[in-house]
């Protein structure tokens, strides 16, 4: 983890009210895993802003993000040109756990602005061999990116609440289409983890999770989680934002 | 001496910048970016009787030019931050100052005399202004007669020096301040966070699952300098300000206040490198200005 | 009743939004950038017994998303603002509040007496709570008893209903607002702006010349936001909110806290459009969370 | 007066941490007479910046501002580029008094950034036949900004603090040089100020004045400044900027 300025290679829209920005980083693009995030200070805002890691080029030395305009520093960050520098500190949290043996077949289930790492992972595990396959939720056809990537990694569903795309419906209606898996990540709006986890009690998964925060690195107590075993808490920021599906009460 | 030190009741310090309580939890995740050893000093997050988990979340938000926070006290207890944290700390060699809360008036003495185990701290900061717990905390800190009880006897337990920090949600800062001088304080803390609430229009509900939480950074500076400015004119105990500061310019006004060094926190969010960058700024600052250290900016802002 | 109107003692308003006082003079100013019919009332400038010319200056400087003020209740007097000024707002067919301040309680008595021979106002705001004038004003704003015998005196002198301005620099909000309501207030205005301080580095001194002034803005709204929803708790007086209000959606905020109209002060200086954008933009506001009318959205933020 | 969106033409260097900034419009290049100001909003500020006249074009329909780097504020309007819209309120205040017999003489004495309403005040006298002669004083060289544009007026005399360039020393050292002139207008540091009115107390001469500002249109009291004669005051901003050398208590 550092705290650097990174330079925006690119920030355009890549679905309604979404944009994906790159940008130029030597250190995250050569030692990030996928469920990490950046802590993105934005001028004049009091709190950086936490994003997850879409996607890293370590050739290019780039780290891309995904994120909806949902309030007024995303707004900000909509509004940064190639060539701005921003501060950021990277890559943060524990990520993913990679040490998946190849013969592995696994279902990512995403919804939203929660694909971004589910991309990010998708994309390391499909390299190593492992079998994809992906469940996305979107509001509406207009949300929808990322599906020809995921395409590339395995067979992938698409589902939107409008029924304007694909099934219409939740992620939850359609697992029972993809009966084959041995491990699940899921990460998206809480409502949707809570489904998710409920509905695969008995299988091994993990979730990947959100809270406000202040510091980002564990230092500040904002973003705890209380655990399911004994009177104990993990920090997001700092021991997530990746947990196993039963560690930590939703 | 040299430019930057600043010798305060058991503080020797280097240099006038340490983290604040709370914004720095106990010095690890920082010293991933950078050797603490630069720190004047630091203060931990607030420690009580026994471990506490804190309160619900969302425990945080942004707000113009501040955020509120109701963490609640969340810490693994006085025993263990002893055992394994004042540990880590102190390879740094600098002054470790523990931040002191509880409910009760007992438990304010209890943490106090834990403390008394190590050798390895060099004073106390005595935190009677939480506003973000539900028993306790904050009426200490509002209560002048029962600001002065709890000092007299966290003095009485304690081998170290005590640091009582104010709050600023009182009528009358002054008279808080004379009544723990009175009870033996060592020297002032000043400010803690103004209760605040912040209302989500989609949910209707406050934010903070608290409800109220406090309110830190550059928002709050004003109230700070005002309220240092006052408590310097009228006690002569020395003040460890802190209240929205980012730059080594803030650290000036504070200074010229009346304050005799100062800890920085929300700024540690923004940049977790805040506190060396103002350490290496304050040199410069301190001679574009005219002064030849920190001792001889200290109050020098009085009209 | 349309979506936007609301009806207060004294006060028949189409829509919540009002200058605040202060911040608008008597009006003739920014009646150049738009007809001041639009807005829902207007709160005039303190108004003493005699001629005051206030401060020395600077009597204004900036801070993080605020401002400090130490105008020092300047104002042509009671009698002049009945013979010239309510006759200039008149003519907007507006409710006008008169705010009333002074000194002494003989000083707040002869100003409300004074404001019985227009027909032209609707309602008094008793500001208590001006921190910046060095005799009395600010000690009847943070003494319970204090306030309430102020109250008492200004609502027999007057004909006209009393809203009694609360100031933030106090312990416990609630038992102020307890006070002056207990003492025939007709309703609150809250809040009036937290004392400050700025120190200029280059001159050693601070830089407002009344050494403190009052912070209002943006950096304040937490604090406003908090003492309202405490205050509209425990006490059943209606509450026009104010303190760093730029937006529509500021506006809903307060109306959920449990305002039941809103003043507008700091805002107008970055923008003379300010009032009548956010009456402009409420309806959407209102409907987009959910609130077929204004009256619907007070107090609905209460947990 | 009004308050709208202006777009930056162009925000240039004129000499040391000073700039000129040209905006277009419509509205104050039609209106704006010498003295009057520019109260310019700058984004993340809370109060706007007063800033005088420098001069207009009626063709262009352009104003322009002449500013030093003294603040954040003023830090941040330098690094606005071309094309950027900025919310300026204008034209504030008085201004000068314009209704000069053209046989009439006058002196300008201006100090640093107190030069620029000078400078279309003396544009606007020497455009009506006034003859116009100017006393400009400067910290050093490096800081002198529109000296040929004020040769073009009349008679100039520059003086520096440091002797750099032209005499060293004060305007107040040099009034001497011009003996014959029937009015005065002064603008800069209010020392240099008291120090003019006080030496030309017997001629008829006119002030510009700073203050700090909240509205900058006569509604907060925030810049008044009290009459020499009676128990009054004004308000810089509504009365002023510009006031006779003996109306106002300096
Ligand atoms: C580990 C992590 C990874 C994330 N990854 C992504 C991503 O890849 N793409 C994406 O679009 N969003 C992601 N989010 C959510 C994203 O952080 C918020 O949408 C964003 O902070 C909103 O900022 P704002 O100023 O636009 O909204 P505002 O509502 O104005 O923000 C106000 C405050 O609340 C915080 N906040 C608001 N919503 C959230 C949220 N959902 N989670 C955490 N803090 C929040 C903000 O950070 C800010 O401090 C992630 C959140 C976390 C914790
Ligand atoms: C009528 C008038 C005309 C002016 N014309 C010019 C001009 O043509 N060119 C120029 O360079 N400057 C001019 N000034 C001064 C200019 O307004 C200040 O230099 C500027 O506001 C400083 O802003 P800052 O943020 O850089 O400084 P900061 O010191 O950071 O500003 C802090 C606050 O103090 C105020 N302030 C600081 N200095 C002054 C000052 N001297 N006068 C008034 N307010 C001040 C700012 O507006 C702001 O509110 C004029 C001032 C007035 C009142
Ligand atoms: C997230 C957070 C947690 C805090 N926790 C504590 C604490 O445990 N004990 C304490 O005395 N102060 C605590 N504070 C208050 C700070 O130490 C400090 O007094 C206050 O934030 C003002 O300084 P700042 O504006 O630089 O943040 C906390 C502040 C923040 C923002
Ligand atoms: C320049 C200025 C002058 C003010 N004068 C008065 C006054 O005369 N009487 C009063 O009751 N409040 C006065 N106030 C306080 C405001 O009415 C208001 O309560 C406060 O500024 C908070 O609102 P805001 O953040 O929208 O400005 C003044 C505020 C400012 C900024
Ligand atoms: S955000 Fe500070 S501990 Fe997680
Ligand atoms: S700045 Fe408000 S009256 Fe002049």
């Amino acid at each position: 983890m550092q705290d650097d300025q990174m330079t925006i290679v690119s920030n355009e829209s890549v679905a309604r009210n979404t944009y994906e920005m790159v940008l130029q980083s030597e250190h995250v693009s050569q030692t990030a895993i996928p469920g990490q995030f950046l802590h993105i200070a934005i001028p004049n805002f009091t709190l950086r802003r936490p994003l997850s890691i879409a996607t890293i080029n370590r050739e290019k030395e780039t780290v891309t993000i995904v994120y909806k305009v949902v309030g007024a520093g995303t707004k900000q960050l909509s509004t940064f040109r190639e060539g701005v520098a921003l501060n950021v500190m990277g890559p943060n949290g524990n990520g993913f756990d990679l040490e998946i043996n190849e013969k592995t077949t696994v279902l990512l289930i995403g919804g939203g602005v929660g694909i971004p790492p589910l991309h990010f992972l998708g994309k390391q595990l499909s390299e190593k061999g492992v079998t994809v396959k992906s469940i996305l939720g979107f509001q509406s056809q207009e949300d929808i990116f990322y599906e020809n990537s995921f395409k590339t990694f395995g067979k992938t569903l698409i589902v939107t609440d409008d029924g304007s795309y694909g099934k219409k419906g939740l992620v939850t209606d359609v697992i029972s289409e993809i009966n084959d898996f041995d491990t699940y990540y899921t990460c998206g709006p809480l409502p949707m983890i809570q489904a998710v986890t409920k509905q695969l009690a008995h299988k091994e998964g993990y979730i990947s999770l959100e809270e406000r925060m202040g510091c980002g690195i564990g230092a500040c107590y904002a973003c705890v989680i209380p655990t399911t075993i004994g009177v104990d808490y993990r920090k997001i920021c700092e021991d997530g934002p990746v947990f196993a599906a039963q560690e930590v009460k939703l | 001496m040299s430019q930057l030190a600043i010798d305060l009741p058991g503080l020797s310090l280097k240099n006038p910048i340490m983290p604040a309580s709370g914004c720095f939890a106990f010095g690890r995740q920082y010293s991933q970016f950078y050797d603490l050893s630069k720190l004047g000093a630091v203060i931990m997050k607030a420690a009580t009787g026994e471990e506490r988990l804190g309160n619900p979340t969302p425990r945080v938000t942004e707000t113009a030019s501040g955020m509120l926070n109701a963490i609640g006290l969340q810490n693994p207890g006085v025993e263990k931050i002893v055992e394994t944290e004042v540990p880590f700390l102190k390879q740094f060699n600098i002054p470790i100052i523990a931040n002191v809360a509880g409910s009760t008036v007992e438990e304010y003495e209890k943490v106090a005399a834990t403390f008394n185990k190590t050798d390895d701290i060099a004073a106390l900061e005595l935190n009677i202004s939480c506003p973000n717990v539900k028993e306790g905390g904050v009426q200490f800190g509002i209560d002048p007669k029962m600001a002065a009880e709890v000092t007299k006897v966290v003095k009485a337990a304690s081998k170290y020096p005590v640091y009582v920090k104010l709050s600023p949600n009182v009528t009358n800062i002054v008279e808080m301040a004379e009544a723990v001088a009175a009870a033996g304080a060592d020297g002032l803390t000043m400010i803690n966070t103004l209760t605040g609430m912040q209302l989500n229009l989609t949910t209707k509900r406050p934010v903070i699952a608290n409800l109220t939480g406090g309110l830190s950074g550059p928002a709050i500076k004003p109230v700070a300098i005002r309220m240092i400015y006052e408590v310097s004119q009228h006690v002569s105990l020395p003040i460890i300000g802190m209240g929205g500061i980012q730059t080594a310019e803030d650290v000036l006004e504070f200074l010229l206040a009346g304050a005799s060094a100062v800890a920085v926190g929300t700024a540690n969010f923004q940049d977790p490198y805040v506190c060396p960058k103002i350490i290496y700024d304050l040199p410069n600052v301190l001679e574009k200005y005219g002064f030849s250290s920190v001792e001889e900016a200290i109050g020098k802002g009085h009209a």
